[in-house]
């Protein structure tokens, strides 16, 4: 290997590092620009959009497991944060964390069995474990029910993380996405992030290399709950009521997976793209057309669904590499194939 | 020194609900050893190669590993031993690179990327193709990727290989630049098994030969021995 | 300044669509109403228009929550701070309800809520939250007493009840209410059944009830279950004496066109019913508007969005000013009288909670095609017919 | 329990679960062409329902009568999807191809909205209106018919895959679409046949269940959840076992919500689900 | 018979062959040989519809049909028994069979050869209710060839197949190339057992990184120093 290649190799990540920072000043300054408070509220649930994406990416994109039920961890991060908060009056600070270990241990229960299976029976059994788990919320007393969870209005400022301004939530969450972020950078970066990939392409023969299947989908699965539950507590202090068909609802898994999937899966910034992509099509197709009542909303909202997946079927970001390709001038050895997932 | 065979198989056994694909088979492979392992379609070759690196558990009989009984034991745990394979059916990482499927391997010795790479890069030149390290696997012809596989087990550092029909598929003179390197690995001290249907490729390098007809081992010898066995020529070679 | 805003949330896409773009029409013609581009009878509350801010038009942004709780946040967040709406009002789902006034307690601006029924919204302490409707705990006491009242015309039995709600929020409170009730007042709960309002098929439900054969069902649902259930309880032969529904589904305009004769003898609490315009002439006048309007009557849900919008109405114009702390003051100090509105209420005055404790609901019953007011006994239009027939003997 | 009510439990059921099974087949048919999860089933049944209420509105054709009509139209609505929208996607991850399915089920729901309003509309009366009593075993006559139309149905199905030229070159698409090219066979065709029979399994579905169910743009939703689960349940792929897993579906819904609580019987479906799954990762008849 | 003028076709943008070009009478056995990756198999795709061309055309029975679908040309009488077999595991023996004879509306034809089938490869007969995944590798190819012939093609081609099969085995694959050729069939054959190949061939084209760099008759190529050094290992 001569310099020249080494050198090479790491040119590209140096630069999107600058992309990177240049990317995060811009977020730090957005809603000085954008004061308005709803618009506002629009860049944050851009953001809590593109956190649960990076999220799930770490185990439907890098490790190929498609999971289609993480409200469930999104829900127990709601609700363990806010039960402690109301029954024992615990901060939020260490009732996120709680939230998320509890759905990491979940996350670990959950995959032990179903891990065993694969592609499109595995996704099946994630939705079975959401939706079994939406109905025993919704049918626990302990938990109120149906009736849901409110969130003490009485007290507010950041030992309670609540607010009545917009921009404390918008930092913290955009500090959770960074850490969301981060936490899958160095996935990626390290052993893990190969393994990961490995486990996608060809399990059996990751196995024969010696990648033990389980242990790595457990860690994927764990990292991606622990980090979803930490979106659910967002929520919860955001929206300051909580119930099971608002958290732990089927929508909400299918929203996490489209965002991830529209961006690009398997890459690090692809669901941050995806979001701010969705989250546009479903809060100005609903803000435009959606006082109508004749179900216009949903009628643009999922052509552009369809149309991205007709027209873009690797994310919005494989579309970009894919223009990119085609500009004059670009250099074959730069060209890397990224397959998205393997059919099982 | 070590006493102990590499590997002792002991009246293995293999069925597939009522089929018998594997049936009382022993034989044991010595260190450094290179074994071919013939036998018609069907006749467990594969089979036997799933068994040893834990894919299969076996349904009778006994795996010794350097003396330790590893029978049933998972494809992670022989890997980490020191079992390594390729596939008959090629198996790279198709959305990695030739270099990246090969860092693969060597992490299971050593976590640290950097590392692996450099060990990477070492296995690739050692099967020719550090020409290929940044292309996409799944762009290699299907030799390449099969010495992309052989490449990615060596990096696993082990002490016996498993080589499923490596030469299958190549003319005469990529045969010949296969049994070389089948060769080389010899010289590293590293034991191999190797089924072939091409005995241009196994013959010429084979220490042994076990043959595998209908699941049962019926005959055990070097290639000379083998070329002359009538059982052999009855079930396999022909002519 | 001459056109005030305001932003109305309702549930206009999803399952609950066909009820909220009913809402939307119904809002629509109280501000017309306001807005005198249609004469309105006299006397009626939002008839005179706004005079106090010079004649000034109100018009209605609409918000589509789409009946989840954080859509109906951002709705309301938008309404208000990019739409610059002046007061809120919806959001007929008792969780968006909660979420949406959360944003606007946040922001100081009043939230009129017309129709949701959930207990809790009002105990919340806000004080930017009003509600013109009775409140379930009102309507579930209505259930006893009703019953009492008829074990004691009929000389009948009917302490054996099965509780049968669907299981959301709404679901879930009455269920507990009715408990409660049940125990304090010496009802014996024979089944208590709470199912999902997304299902296929209700026949365990049904079973369970018929095989403990209670006197009386109690029963909340929406529209697709209440059909459901009422096809599910034909088929399996099963009449109890009394089917005892919690208004929603069952006094869906939908409800009687799609079940026709086997929606008979169904009796259901109300708010609304159009033979009360036999005591209050207004409500067959605006009734009238309203049906020449979309093709359809008022039914509880609209009666009760148009009211909220005209309560709305009559505040703004008191306070004759757009300011959040004139329009709250404003409607503190309502005081509608019961001659005033489309509803059989006893009027509209706000308690410290910000809920009306002049209103009061009824009972209706399935006769011959119509909602008849068959309880109170004093407002009734026609006797309750009990028990109900079987179904072989209609 | 007596006798009698247990009796009338397993009858309810049976029926539902034929029901189900009927819903079922059409989906677990195009994904084992395909390998292709289509989300837009349940607007399938609902877009035969609509057929159905509006052959009976306009034309007063029942619904029953208008079968072969629901079927054909709905044949045309697969093929239709097919040729638009999933052959763009064939060669997509898995991932997209979710999202695509996804896509159009909203959209399908919105111009459903669009079109005939949310409102929920029912046929009053059918042929098939009334109940039949078998002594203490109560249950309706629609309910009776769309059973027997899940075994028909199935039943056709099964031999058109398993005893017909057509339906083993479909068969030979959905193992390897190249080498099927190779005997001769266009596997756009067979893909998009795949479609129009689905579509048709799901019209027919939806022309039996508008008999005794409301029909209103979002009423996909109510079964299509259930819908996966037999599918996944009897093996993706497997009309058989789709069959098969439709009744048990049905059986164990209405038995576990009688005996356990009506609250938990989709959970207990659901908890059904990952115990066979967990002994029998594809399914009870799913193919390798 | 088949006219392949210089086509040109690449995977994903990368050229896999540049230049080829082949021509077949009627009734000739033809071997494309060449070393690994060089562009056989893409060579007979190409030529089957499989893999779109870049350039070039190819020519059946004097027709243009480079824009004709894949599946149209096995109508048209071109078939391709490919690489790996490609069969229908879990369909039966009789069943893979029939598939072949999808194309063919005569049903006597169609008995015709599949008594040939039955009676040349007993074992066929004997299993035709098996499924065709659970056949030895060699009993595999003898079914993949008999599928390919039921189409009665005119012009067959065969990718590697005496690949994976066990030496005993090779040769009668071999001789059922001759056989099938005996029927009137021409045969375009590539192999990387390049000796037997070239033996029964009439003539032979070797092919090198995309581009045909040799024609020859069969034994005027086994006899050159060329390709015996490069594919023979002499
Ligand atoms: N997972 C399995 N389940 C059922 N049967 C199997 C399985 N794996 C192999 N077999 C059967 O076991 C027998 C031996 O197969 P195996 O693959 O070991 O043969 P082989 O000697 O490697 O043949 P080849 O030379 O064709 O690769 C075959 O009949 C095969 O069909
Ligand atoms: N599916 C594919 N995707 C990308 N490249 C491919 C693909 N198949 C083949 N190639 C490339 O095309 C070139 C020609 O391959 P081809 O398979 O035609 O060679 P071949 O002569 O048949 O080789 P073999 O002896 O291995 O069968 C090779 O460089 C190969 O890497
Ligand atoms: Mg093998
Ligand atoms: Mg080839």
């Amino acid at each position: 290997m001569t310099t020249g290649t080494t050198l090479s190799r790491k040119a590209p990540i140096s630069r999107k590092a600058m992309g990177t920072g240049a990317l995060l000043a811009l977020a730090a300054v957005l809603p000085l620009a954008i004061t308005e408070p709803s618009q506002q509220n629009f860049l944050i649930l851009i953001l809590m959009g593109a956190q649960m994406g990076v999220a799930w990416n770490i185990v439907g994109g890098y490790a190929g497991q498609v999971s289609l039920g993480h409200a469930v961890f999104y829900g127990i991060g709601a609700y363990t944060s806010t039960m402690l908060l109301t029954t024992l009056g615990l901060t939020p600070w260490i009732g996120a964390l709680a939230g998320g270990l509890l759905a990491a241990l979940f996350a670990l229960a959950m995959g032990w069995p179903c891990f065993r299976l694969k592609g499109h029976y595995f996704a099946m059994a994630t939705i079975a474990v959401a939706e079994i788990m939406q109905i025993l919320v919704t049918n626990s007393d302990f938990l109120e029910g149906a009736v849901g969870l409110y969130l003490p209005m009485d007290r507010g400022g950041w030992g309670w993380l609540i607010f009545l301004s917009k921009l404390p939530y918008y930092y913290i969450i955009l500090g959770l996405l960074v850490l969301t972020v981060l936490v899958s950078w160095a996935i990626e970066r390290s052993h893990i992030g190969y393994y990961f990939r490995a486990i996608k392409d060809e399990p059996e023969a990751a196995r024969a290399l010696g990648v033990s299947l389980t242990r790595y989908k457990l860690i994927a699965l764990s990292v991606s709950a622990f980090l979803t539950a930490m979106g659910g507590s967002f929520y919860a202090q955001k929206e300051m009521f909580i119930d099971p068909g608002s958290v732990f609802a089927g929508t909400i898994s299918i929203k996490i997976a489209l965002i991830a999937i529209l961006g690009g899966v398997g890459r690090l910034t692809g669901p941050v793209l995806g979001a701010v992509i969705l989250i546009t099509i479903e809060e100005y197709s609903r803000t435009l057309f959606g006082s109508t009542g004749s179900g216009t909303d949903m009628i643009i909202y999922a052509a552009m669904i369809i149309l991205v997946a007709v027209f873009s079927p690797s994310g919005v970001l494989g579309l970009l590499g894919d223009l990119r390709r085609h500009l004059p001038g670009a250099k074959p050895a730069a060209v890397k194939t990224e397959k998205m997932e393997v059919r099982p | 020194m070590n006493t102990a065979p590499l590997l002792a198989v002991d009246g293995l056994g293999k069925a597939f609900d009522g089929l018998v694909a594997n049936r009382d088979i022993s034989f044991v492979i010595h260190h450094g050893e290179i074994v071919g392992l013939i036998g018609p379609n069907g006749a467990g070759k594969t089979t036997l190669f799933n068994c040893l690196a834990g894919f299969h558990t076996p349904t009778t009989g006994r795996i010794a590993f350097e003396g330790r009984d590893v029978t049933g034991s998972t494809p992670e745990a022989a890997a980490a031993l020191g079992i390594a394979r390729t596939f008959q059916i090629v198996r790279v990482f198709q959305s990695m690179t030739a270099l990246e499927n090969v860092m693969v391997g060597a992490m299971l010795r050593n976590k640290r990327v950097a590392e692996a790479r450099d060990r990477a890069e070492e296995e690739l030149a050692f099967v020719g193709l550090s020409h290929r390290a940044d292309t996409p696997a799944s762009d290699l012809t299907v030799s390449e990727q099969k010495r992309l596989e052989v490449a990615r087990a060596l990096a696993t550092e082990p002490k016996l290989i498993l080589l499923d029909e490596v030469m299958a598929g190549l003319n005469p003179t990529e045969v010949r630049e296969a049994s070389a390197l089948v060769h080389r690995i010899h010289q590293r001290g590293i034991a191999s098994i190797i089924v072939e249907h091409v005995m241009e490729g196994i013959m010429p390098i084979a220490h042994r030969m076990l043959v595998l007809d209908y699941g049962a081992k019926i005959a055990d010898g070097t290639p000379a021995e083998i070329a002359e066995n009538p059982a052999v020529i009855a079930a396999y070679l022909g002519e | 300044e001459d056109e005030i805003r305001i932003g109305v949330i309702y549930p206009l896409t999803g399952a609950a669509a066909s009820t909220g773009v009913e809402l939307k029409a119904a809002a629509e013609l109280a501000a017309a109403i306001v807005n005198k581009e249609i004469p309105a009878p006299p006397g009626l509350v939002a008839g005179i228009g706004l005079p106090h801010l010079n004649g000034a038009k109100i018009k209605l942004i609409f918000g589509d929550h789409q009946g989840n709780p954080q859509v109906g946040a951002t709705e309301a967040e938008r309404l208000i701070t990019s739409e610059k709406v002046v007061a809120l009002t919806g959001a007929y789902f008792s969780n968006v309800t909660a979420t949406a006034s959360q944003v606007a307690e946040r922001y100081g601006v009043p939230f009129l809520n017309g129709e949701s029924s959930s207990a809790s919204l009002t105990q919340r302490k806000f004080k930017w939250f009003f509600r013109t409707t009775p409140h379930d705990d009102l309507f579930v006491g209505n259930f006893f007493t009703f019953l009492g009242d008829m074990e004691k015309k009929t000389g009948d039995k009917l302490r054996s009840v099965a509780l049968f709600n669907e299981n959301t929020l709404w679901g879930n409170e009455t269920t507990k209410l009715q408990v409660k009730l049940a125990e304090e007042q010496k009802f014996t709960i024979a089944e208590k059944i709470l199912y999902p309002a997304k299902t296929t098929q209700m026949t365990s439900e049904v079973q369970r009830i018929k095989a403990a054969a209670p006197a009386v069902i109690m029963q909340s649902s929406y529209l697709g279950d209440a059909i459901l259930s009422m096809k599910t309880y034909k088929e399996l032969g099963f009449s109890p004496k009394m089917l005892l529904a919690n208004d929603a589904g069952f006094n869906d305009s939908e409800f009687l066109k799609t079940m026709g004769k086997d929606g008979e003898f169904v009796i259901s609490r109300e708010v609304w019913a159009l033979d009360q315009a036999e005591r209050n002439p207004l409500i067959k006048q605006v009734n009238d508007l309203m049906h020449q309007r979309t093709g359809v009557n008022f039914n509880g849900n609209s009666a009760r969005a148009f009211t909220g919008i005209a309560v709305l109405a009559d505040a703004l114009d008191r306070a004759g000013s757009t300011k959040p702390d004139a329009i709250r003051e404003a409607l503190q100090k309502t005081d509608i009288p019961a001659s005033g509105l489309i509803m059989p209420w006893k009027g509209v005055k706000f308690d410290a909670n910000g809920q009306n404790e002049l209103g009061q609901g009824i009972i209706v019953q399935v006769q011959g095609g119509q909602y008849v007011t068959v309880w109170p006994f004093d407002v009734a239009t026609k006797p309750v017919v009990y028990p109900m027939p079987a179904w072989d003997g209609r | 329990m007596t006798a009698d009510i247990f009796i009338q439990v397993l009858v309810s059921g049976l029926l539902i679960g034929l029901i189900y099974a009927l819903v079922a087949v059409g989906l677990t048919l195009i994904f084992g062409v395909m390998d292709i999860v289509n989300f837009a089933h349940g607007e399938f049944l609902m877009l035969g329902m609509y057929a159905s209420f509006w052959a009976f509105a306009l034309f007063a054709i029942d619904p029953i009568v208008a079968l072969p009509l629901t079927a054909l139209l709905l044949f045309a609505v697969g093929v239709i999807v097919y040729q638009t929208v999933i052959r763009r996607i064939l060669k997509a991850p898995m991932l997209s191809q979710i999202f695509a399915t996804f896509g159009l089920m909203i959209l399908l729901r919105g111009l459903a909205q669009f079109f005939w309003k949310p409102d929920h509309r029912l046929i009053p009366h059918s042929l098939v209106s009334g109940n039949i009593a078998l002594g203490p075993v109560q249950f309706g006559l629609p309910q009776f018919v769309a059973a027997l139309g899940a075994v028909g149905v199935t039943g056709a199905l099964w031999m058109f895959l398993h005893r017909t030229r057509l339906g083993t070159a479909l068969e030979a698409t959905a193992i390897d679409r190249e080498a099927a090219t190779l005997m001769g066979i266009d596997g756009q065709k067979m893909f998009a046949l795949a479609w129009g029979i689905g579509a048709a399994c799901a019209g027919l579905a939806g022309g039996l269940i508008a008999t005794f169910f409301p029909i209103f743009p979002e009423v996909g939703s109510n079964f299509i959840l259930i819908a996966f689960v037999v599918v996944v349940l009897g093996g993706f792929g497997s009309v058989t076992g789709a069959f098969l897993a439709g009744i048990i579906v049905g059986l164990i819904e209405v038995l576990g919500g009688f005996l356990i609580g009506p609250e938990y019987k989709t959970a207990i479906v659901l908890s059904l689900l990952l115990v066979v799954l967990l002994v029998r990762p594809r399914g009870l008849l799913g193919k390798a | 018979m088949l006219q392949v003028r210089n086509i040109q076709s690449s995977y994903r943008r990368v050229p896999a062959i540049r230049d080829v070009s082949l021509t077949l009478n009627r009734g000739e056995i033809v071997a494309l040989v060449g070393g690994n990756g060089n562009g056989k198999s893409t060579t007979l795709r190409a030529v089957a519809g499989l893999n779109a061309l870049d350039g070039g055309s190819v020519l059946l029975k004097g027709q243009d049909i480079s824009s004709v679908s894949a599946h149209e040309r096995v109508k048209r009488g071109l078939v391709l028994v490919p690489e790996g077999r490609r069969l229908f595991p879990r369909l039966t023996v009789e069943q893979n069979l029939m598939l072949g004879g999808f194309t063919t509306s005569d049903a006597a034809k169609r008995e015709e050869t599949l008594q040939f089938a039955y009676d040349t490869f007993t074992v066929l007969g004997e299993r035709r209710k098996q499924q065709a995944g659970t056949l030895s590798g060699g009993e595999q190819q003898m079914l993949a060839m008999c599928r390919g012939l039921m189409s009665q093609p005119d012009l067959l081609m065969l990718d590697e197949p005496s690949w994976g099969v066990a030496p005993k085995l090779v040769t009668r694959i071999f001789e059922t190339i001759q056989l099938i050729r005996r029927r009137g069939i021409t045969v375009l054959l590539v192999e990387q057992n390049v000796h037997r190949a070239l033996e029964i061939a009439d003539r032979g084209y070797v092919i090198q990184t995309g581009r045909v760099v040799m024609e020859g008759s069969g034994q005027d190529l086994l006899g050159n120093d060329e390709v015996r050094q490069a594919y023979l290992g002499m």
